[in-house]
């Protein structure tokens, strides 16, 4: 019975937020952008208490956010592709890792890359691509990849896509490793150049220990990327995808060019991840391969389902909390996994709609849920 | 970057004698069995330190072995004060991705584990110092070993494809030359090693080196052994600990481990002080970890109270350690003549020292 | 690449290969019937096998079993370990149904949903034994490797006529044994009542239920009998490589749910198809490249397939209707 | 009395279709149900064969009180749904359709004896024993539907709207055999839109207003109430 | 964002004003619109459809009828780009569209509704119409995304504010923008033009089942066709609601467009439509005026029995 009463609540929560008048709206974003940019120095008591590095073997607070953010950033994007057109994909840290290595390759004076180019082209040893240069390559290759993934599989349904992408997600990690020659194989590529910004103290900007202004940047770029997404979804690309969802042999009929909108789904989709990959591999400075193992795919994945598959809210609570949580509670130690995965089920199983779900999809569930009720004649 | 909420201690300047040091590493996940005991060794050394002036703890600090988590760690240690060295990053992986943070903050680490070449070779930085030979170097003992003690000249020399294992049998293939037949690479995770073992028996190898970890080569050196394969099989490190002769069972009867850790007398105060705190055996890597903790705690010995004091006297430190005579050269490796290695045999389940190796250097 | 080295032993390479993929087959099967039925890739299903593989540990540590008994002990503790194997699979693949699954049938949840609480369970069983298990227990437990005796030793038992190939009596068991199965579990749901009232919820389950079907009393039966399937595929798993680990699973599970893909998910014969096909594919791929781009070489194959055939090998055994 | 549904209530979410409706069906009887769209015909035959649970009221079928019963174990009492849409099985042959419909049954002779009978009816589907159901057309899939309720041997045989979609001979054929299976003894309720096809073949009806019994009486009685006439059979 | 404002209350009011969604048609009446040319179309041993020949001219209403089974849906199918004819050509517009993929075919001018009727379930009324207006509409991903093609706005256009209407008068409005509105103010106009207006925001899951058949009618009309084809839009319906349908067919073919219409019940069939085509086994038996047809001693052996005595 609360369960319902929760469900309701969300609902109406959302209502009023819609009832509300636009300035008040306004004022409220406004509100809650500039207190997200204030959080990496959050001191105030009882607040200070979401900080991470409370605990004597916290992490660092701003470094944390940054992570935060840049998975939001990835879960937005995979929003795009499950949420928005409903394809499962499970190899999306491929995107991910593409857009690391990308600033890695071209603009890391120890990449092999860079190296051959150096010695091609009679370059000086500390030259590389630009990071500003960087970030179109980044895009550009996970942008391909994601259509030469896409324009094979993508007429494939619903299951055989997600174990093609899960095979994509591999093939890119496993030739990111073998191949040693160009991608400095298993150990990877140091030096991944930072953003450019004026120097203070001696150090670079964007420097290893002043991580906030990393996460003001990816912070920027979040509020970005969810400011496009949100265009997309109320629009008549949102519904096309919407009704490829629904009934895809309908909606061609209806001229909805159905593999045309899937792979501008998966096209956004793989950019914003590639865009999520740079940020992360220029903040960490290093990337190898093994940051983008499996496993990652299915958290991005739990991060768009558990926060609301569809719902760009959702999808960013999905994304705080399955990154914040497991570092707010380090106590637990080797207890997390454990944690974490019985915390999936409990949440699912009692909310399955997602915590911050899309109105038209709670709606969905509590109508199923009532028949599905009534129909379990047998209590 | 980070605002002091939580730490209580005031650490820095001054007389006042409380720091805090950090040891950073896969506390949990898979990995976990090859970095605890080491940590475990690091809090013996602070345990049996004796000095009424300081306050010193050590920090715990879970990365899962991930960079990704290990970054977050390190700018939090990096922008502590209190801090003032850090026994790490027990991967290679980690070490790569925090070692520029640390370098920036200036907090100096002694590594008790990381043996990639590069961290101190092709870009080194100051404040990294490690107690373990780096893998060129033990590839090439590993060689020596192979061609000397076991007289192979037909060595087959397998990986596991990861950061660990490919270097090492890159180096160990360098020194081997012509006395390797053939190379093969595994996977992570892998069980069924059919393909290899055929290669194997065409190649008709008198000896087989495998670099990787005890998950994969249980069951390749039982599915050696099923295949009637009976030449000498040699592991790198990856295979040291008390879980390998378990998880191989009968078929590792009489497989060799090299590791470049001397054995610990099982009769040492060392081994029973860790029995009786642990419980159990000094682990893989325990006997470094407590090198690591003494060499920070001589240095508050020695007065130093700031990070910089610290750093200046781990880089001229010369002392005798548990795992070997310690001294660190200018890029922060142990040089060469103090390290050991050591040959351990796997009888009836339990690795016993059989010989001593020295690279050429 | 090295051609030569897989045309020259190619018949060896097919045996190996085969064995291999006998196993994927078995798991196969688990990710297959519960997707026939419910749409749903039960991602806890590697773990189910995992739960085969201890259960026989601690069977034959109970039976004291080792290597080197006699005919009739072995007999009898490999039965005994099958059994106990098949029964702990196919509980544990219930208690996930019950846990994960059936409330959120209840609710009525979209299947993206049931794979992240698959993905849940699977992370709660692998880290019981990983950690709760070793918490409470200590060894084996934990995140090591773990012996487990090679109660059958294994030998040649035969040697193929003309190729020369010799067979050893534990890759005989491994192949027999999973098309044995897999023949079985086919005939069961193409014959039987229960069978067809498979196939029947798996196509409509309110019709089916109009007809006669207890719709529960087929999801139970599907995750019993994948379950069980798991556990024959943990015992001739032990039987051949001798180890368990926590999250032994992980990689047989996605071997084994791309295998059903490849033979077209949903269908019986397509996961003994797509497991064999795999297993050798992988098997030559290690051949003429090496272990490390098996995986690489596995999935491509997966898209060129997919490409032609785009429901799999033998396609989905569900008919589609149109307009 | 066979059937009884007594102030039935039932509700999709937030939708409530039935507000508390009665209906009763003697043995032997042919009992119509007409009513406009969305009138809640279907969700009376839902509630009914037991695919969804009431919200209040109760279901006694031959004596029994079914109504926590699911639909499985209602078929197996012998009230057999044949529901709107048809609901064939699309991957199936027309053949395990059949056999689908004998599902519960153990009697492999009388189960035989059924296929000639239902072959008899439908010779169509004959030619099509091993056609995929899934590719059939429309009133084809109609007539597999019908022939598979047949297979359970019904006590009571629902049908919701069975001409739907099927050419006008056909419909005179399946209210033919409507007729005909009524005789051979099983008692049928039915849903129809063609209300004067379906009254003029009913001993008794009921007519369904959203979600409530308006009017109810004999066949002939409701077919000369100028208010059905107007409403359901389009003459002023 | 509001996921559905209140649109068009007011203008709910008002009645229906058939201008504002009758569309521009690019051909005379009575020219042929489509042609049916020799279609063969086989499914393994099934013939569906066997040597057909017909046409269809320019602002009439075509019936299709025959027995169960006689190949309608497929002739549907096959011009719709659902299935692609094994032999013969079908030419819409003098052009061949056969094979032509089922979004190209609709954007050349046909719709269609399904016999098992098939929307948006998850999508309300309205916006499962306005999906069939999207059919018309030029904004791209990338446009949708930037927003960069604007366009300057009528004075009916403008915003009323302040701001935001020298805004617009500077900056013009997006196409999107304005595309959107659009396509919202045709959708509800469609909505009332089929009659279920009154429930616009509710999930199309939801409509009661002849509502839902209306809303098909809404969405395909939405896209504009030249050519509508309905498939059995009265199965189900009571005889007032088939009456109220025939009405509505008529008002469609008087918005410009040309209508066909597979049907089984022969009182709407003859009643509406100006020129029936009699399939059955996949062949073409009869093709005349309704009277003509129904005359016809095939036409009545094969289908209609004898005489219909059918309300
Ligand atoms: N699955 C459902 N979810 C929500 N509402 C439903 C569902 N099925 C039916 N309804 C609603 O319940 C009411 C009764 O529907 P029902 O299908 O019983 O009508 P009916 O008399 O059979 O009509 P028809 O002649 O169109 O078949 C309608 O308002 C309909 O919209
Ligand atoms: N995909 C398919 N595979 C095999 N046979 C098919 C397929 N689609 C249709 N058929 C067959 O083609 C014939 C024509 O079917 P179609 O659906 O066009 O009939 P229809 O005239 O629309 O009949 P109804 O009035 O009953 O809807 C039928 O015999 C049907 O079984
Ligand atoms: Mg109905
Ligand atoms: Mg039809």
């Amino acid at each position: 019975m609360s369960q319902i009463l929760d469900s309701y609540r969300g609902l109406q929560l959302g209502n009023r937020w819609d009832r509300a008048p636009k300035w008040f709206r306004t004022v409220a974003l406004l509100l809650v952008v500039a207190f997200a940019f204030y959080l990496p120095f959050l001191n105030i008591l009882p607040f200070a208490y979401i900080r991470t590095d409370l605990n004597p073997t916290g992490s660092d607070w701003a470094s944390v956010l940054f992570l935060i953010v840049v998975y939001m950033i990835a879960a937005v994007g995979l929003n795009v592709v499950i949420g928005f057109a409903g394809l499962l994909d499970l190899g999306y840290v491929g995107f991910y890792a593409l857009g690391a290595y990308s600033v890695a390759l071209f603009g890391s004076p120890s990449s092999p890359v860079v190296q051959a180019l150096q010695s091609r082209f009679d370059l000086s040893e500390e030259w590389a691509v630009p990071f500003v240069m960087c970030i179109p390559i980044a895009i550009a290759m996970s942008l391909t990849a994601g259509v030469i993934l896409g324009a094979p599989t993508l007429r494939l349904r619903g299951d055989y896509l997600a174990i093609v992408t899960l095979g994509f997600g591999e093939i890119i990690r496993i030739t990111a490793r073998n191949l040693d020659n160009v991608t400095g194989g298993a150990a990877g590529i140091t030096q991944v150049p930072v953003p450019p910004g004026p120097e203070i103290d001696g150090r670079s900007f964007f420097n290893t220990i002043d991580a906030e202004r990393w996460y003001w940047l990816a912070l920027v770029i979040l509020i970005l990327i969810v400011w496009l997404a949100s265009r997309l979804e109320h629009s008549r690309v949102g519904r096309a995808w919407l009704a490829i969802r629904e009934d895809e042999d309908a909606a061609a009929v209806m001229g909805v060019a159905g593999f045309k909108f899937k792979l501008w789904a998966f096209a956004i989709g793989a950019s914003v991840g590639g865009l999520a990959g740079l940020l992360f591999g220029s903040k960490q400075q290093y990337v190898e391969p093994n940051a983008f193992m499996l496993n990652l795919s299915f958290l991005f994945v739990a991060m768009v389902v558990i926060g609301g598959s569809g719902n760009i809210v959702g999808v960013l609570v999905g994304a705080f909390l399955l990154t914040y949580l497991p570092e707010r509670f380090r106590e637990l130690q080797e207890w997390r996994p454990f944690a974490f995965g019985l915390a999936l089920v409990l949440v699912m199983v009692l909310r399955p709609q997602g915590l911050v779900p899309s109105r038209r999809r709670a709606a969905e569930i509590e109508d199923r849920r009532h028949e599905a009720e009534e129909a379990a004649a047998d209590a | 970057g980070t605002t002091d909420t939580g730490g209580g201690s005031d650490g820095g300047g001054g007389d006042d004698c409380t720091f805090k040091i950090g040891a950073m590493g896969a506390l949990s996940g898979a990995n976990a069995s090859i970095v605890i005991p080491s940590v475990d060794g690091a809090e013996l050394a602070l345990d049996q330190w004796d000095n009424d002036e300081c306050d010193v703890t050590l920090e715990r600090f879970d990365t899962e072995g991930d960079p990704a988590k290990a970054t977050p760690v390190a700018t939090q240690i990096a922008g502590d004060e209190s801090f003032i060295g850090v026994i790490g990053g027990a991967f290679s992986g980690e070490t790569r991705a925090t070692k520029s943070i640390y370098q920036d903050g200036g907090v100096p680490m002694i590594s008790q584990s990381a043996t990639a070449t590069d961290l101190t070779q092709e870009d080194p930085v100051e404040v990294f110092h490690r107690l373990v030979p780096y893998d060129d170097y033990q590839g090439a003992a590993i060689a020596k070993y192979l061609t000397d003690e076991v007289g192979a000249s037909k060595v087959f020399v397998v990986d596991n494809s990861e950061a660990y294992g490919e270097p090492l049998a890159d180096r160990v293939e360098e020194t081997l030359g012509d006395a390797m037949v053939q190379r093969d690479k595994t996977q992570v995770g892998q069980t069924d090693f059919a393909p290899t073992i055929s290669k194997m028996e065409s190649a008709k190898p008198d000896a087989i080196f495998y670099g990787g970890y005890i998950a994969e080569a249980a069951p390749l050196l039982k599915q050696i052994r099923d295949a009637g394969i009976d030449v000498p099989f040699v592991g790198g490190d990856g295979l040291y600990g008390a879980d390998f002769g378990k998880a191989v069972g009968d078929a590792g009867e009489g497989a060799v481990v090299m590791c470049p850790c001397a054995p610990i007398e099982a009769d040492s105060t060392f081994a029973a002080d860790f029995e009786e705190a642990y419980g159990g055996a000094p682990g893989a890597y325990a006997a470094e970890g407590y090198d690591a903790m003494s060499v920070f705690l001589a240095a508050l010995d020695d007065g130093a109270r700031t990070r910089e004091d610290v750093l200046a006297f781990v880089n001229d430190y010369q002392g005798e350690g548990l795992s070997k005579d310690i001294a660190f050269d200018d890029n922060g490796d142990v040089p060469a003549e103090q390290v050991s290695y050591w040959a351990y045999k796997n009888e009836g389940g339990t690795l016993t020292p059989e010989v001593e190796v020295k690279p050429e250097s | 690449m090295d051609f030569d080295a897989l045309i020259n032993g190619l018949d060896r390479h097919t045996l190996d290969g085969i064995t291999r993929g006998s196993i994927y087959a078995l798991v196969a099967l688990g990710y297959t019937m519960v997707y026939g039925v419910m749409k749903l890739i039960n991602f806890a299903h590697s773990e189910v096998f995992m739960v085969g593989t201890w259960t026989v540990l601690g069977t034959y540590t109970v039976l004291g079993a080792t290597a080197g008994m006699g005919v009739g002990m072995v007999i009898a503790a490999t039965l005994l370990a099958l059994l106990a194997a098949m029964l702990a699979s196919a509980g544990t693949a219930l208690a996930v149904e019950r846990i994960a699954y059936r409330p959120l049938r209840k609710k009525g949840a979209p299947p993206l949903i049931f794979l992240i609480t698959g993905i849940g369970c699977s992370l709660v069983l692998v880290e019981t034994f990983g950690q709760v298990l070793r918490a409470f227990f200590g060894p084996p437990f934990g995140r090591v490797t773990v012996n487990i005796p090679s109660v059958i030793e294994t030998k040649v038992v035969f040697t193929i006529p003309g190729i020369d190939l010799p067979v050893t009596n534990t890759r005989l068991l491994i192949i027999i044994g999973a098309i044995v199965m897999m023949i079985a579990l086919d005939t069961f749901v193409n014959k039987s009542r229960l069978g067809r009232g498979v196939r029947a919820v798996a196509q409509d389950p309110d019709t089916a239920s109009l007809m006669g079907v207890n719709q529960e009393r087929v999801i139970m039966l599907v995750f019993v009998l994948g379950g069980a399937m798991a556990g024959v595929a943990a015992l001739l798993f032990t039987i051949q490589y001798d180890i368990t680990k926590f999250d032994i699973g992980f990689i047989i599970g996605i071997k084994a749910f791309t295998a059903a893909v490849l033979g077209g998910i949903g269908n019986l014969r397509g996961a003994l198809v797509g497991g064999l096909l795999l297993g050798v594919v992988e098997v030559y791929a290690s051949q003429i490249w090496d272990s490390s781009w098996t995986d690489v070489t596995a999935f491509i194959v997966l898209v060129l397939v997919l490409m032609f055939r785009p429901t799999g090998l033998l396609g989905e055994s569900l008919g589609k209707a149109r307009a | 009395m066979l059937l009884e549904m007594k102030d039935a209530v039932l509700n999709y979410g937030k939708i409530q279709a039935l507000h508390g409706i009665t209906v009763e069906v003697n043995e032997g009887e042919v009992v119509s149900l007409i009513g406009a769209n969305g009138a809640g015909k279907t969700s009376t035959m839902r509630a009914l064969s037991g695919v969804r649970g009431l919200s209040a009221g109760s279901v006694v079928f031959n004596g029994e009180d079914v109504t926590k019963m699911r639909a499985d174990q209602r078929l197996r009492k012998g009230l057999v749904l044949c529901p709107e849409g048809r609901g064939i099985f699309p991957g199936m042959t027309v053949t395990e359709n059949l056999n689908m419909g004998a599902y519960t049954r153990k009697d492999k002779a009388a189960v035989d004896e059924d296929y000639d009978r239902v072959f008899g009816l439908f010779p169509r589907m004959e030619e099509r024993k091993k056609q995929v159901a899934g590719t059939l057309s429309g009133g084809e899939q109609q007539m597999l539907a019908i022939g598979r309720a047949l297979m359970s041997r019904p006590k009571l045989l629902m049908l919701d709207e069975p001409s739907m979609g099927l050419a006008p001979m056909l419909i005179q054929q399946i209210f033919d055999i409507i007729t005909e299976i009524s005789q051979q003894g099983t008692t049928i309720l039915v849903v129809e839109q063609n209300a004067k096809q379906a009254l003029s073949r009913s001993d008794r009806a009921y007519v369904l207003e959203t979600g409530n019994i308006v009017k109810t009486g004999t066949g002939a009685e409701l077919l000369d109430d100028p208010s059905v006439r107007e409403a359901y059979l389009g003459v002023a | 964002m509001p996921e559905h404002e209140i649109v068009g209350a007011e203008e709910l009011k008002d009645t229906s004003d058939h201008d504002k969604i009758a569309i521009e048609t690019s051909g005379a009446v009575g020219e042929v619109l489509l042609e049916v040319d020799h279609v063969t179309l086989r499914f393994g041993g099934v013939v569906a459809l066997n040597d057909v020949n017909f046409d269809i001219r320019r602002g009439e209403i075509l019936g299709l009828i025959g027995p169960n089974g006689a190949g309608k849906t497929t002739c549907f199918n096959a011009m719709t780009g659902v299935y692609t004819p094994t032999e013969g050509t079908i030419r819409f517009k003098d052009q061949e569209i056969a094979g032509t993929k089922p979004h190209r075919i609709n954007h050349l001018g046909i719709a269609r509704t399904f016999q098992n009727i098939r929307l948006f379930p998850e999508m309300s009324a309205l916006e499962n119409v306005m999906v069939g207006c999207d059919a018309r509409h030029k904004t791209s991903v990338l446009g949708v995304l930037f927003r960069a093609y604007r366009v300057r706005p009528s004075e009916g256009e403008l915003p009323k504010s302040g701001i935001r209407r020298s805004f617009a008068k500077v900056f013009g409005i997006s196409r999107h923008t304005l595309e959107e509105r659009a396509g919202r103010r045709r959708s509800m106009e469609l909505l009332r033009f089929v009659g279920i207006a009154d429930r616009a925001h509710e999930v199309a899951r939801n409509l009661p089942y002849g509502y839902q058949r209306r809303l098909e009618i809404a969405r395909a009309l939405a896209t504009e066709p030249e050519l509508i084809c309905l498939d059995e839009p009265a199965a189900g319906f009571n005889p007032a609601e088939k009456e109220d349908l025939m009405g509505l067919i008529r008002r469609i073919r008087d918005l410009g467009h040309t209508v066909l219409v597979i049907e089984h019940d022969m009182k709407l069939v003859l009643g509406v439509t100006d020129r029936i085509v009699v399939l059955e086994f996949g062949q073409k038996i009869a093709e005349g005026t309704p009277e003509e047809v129904a005359r016809n001693p095939k036409v009545i052996a094969a289908y209609l029995g004898e005489p219909d005595d059918a309300a």
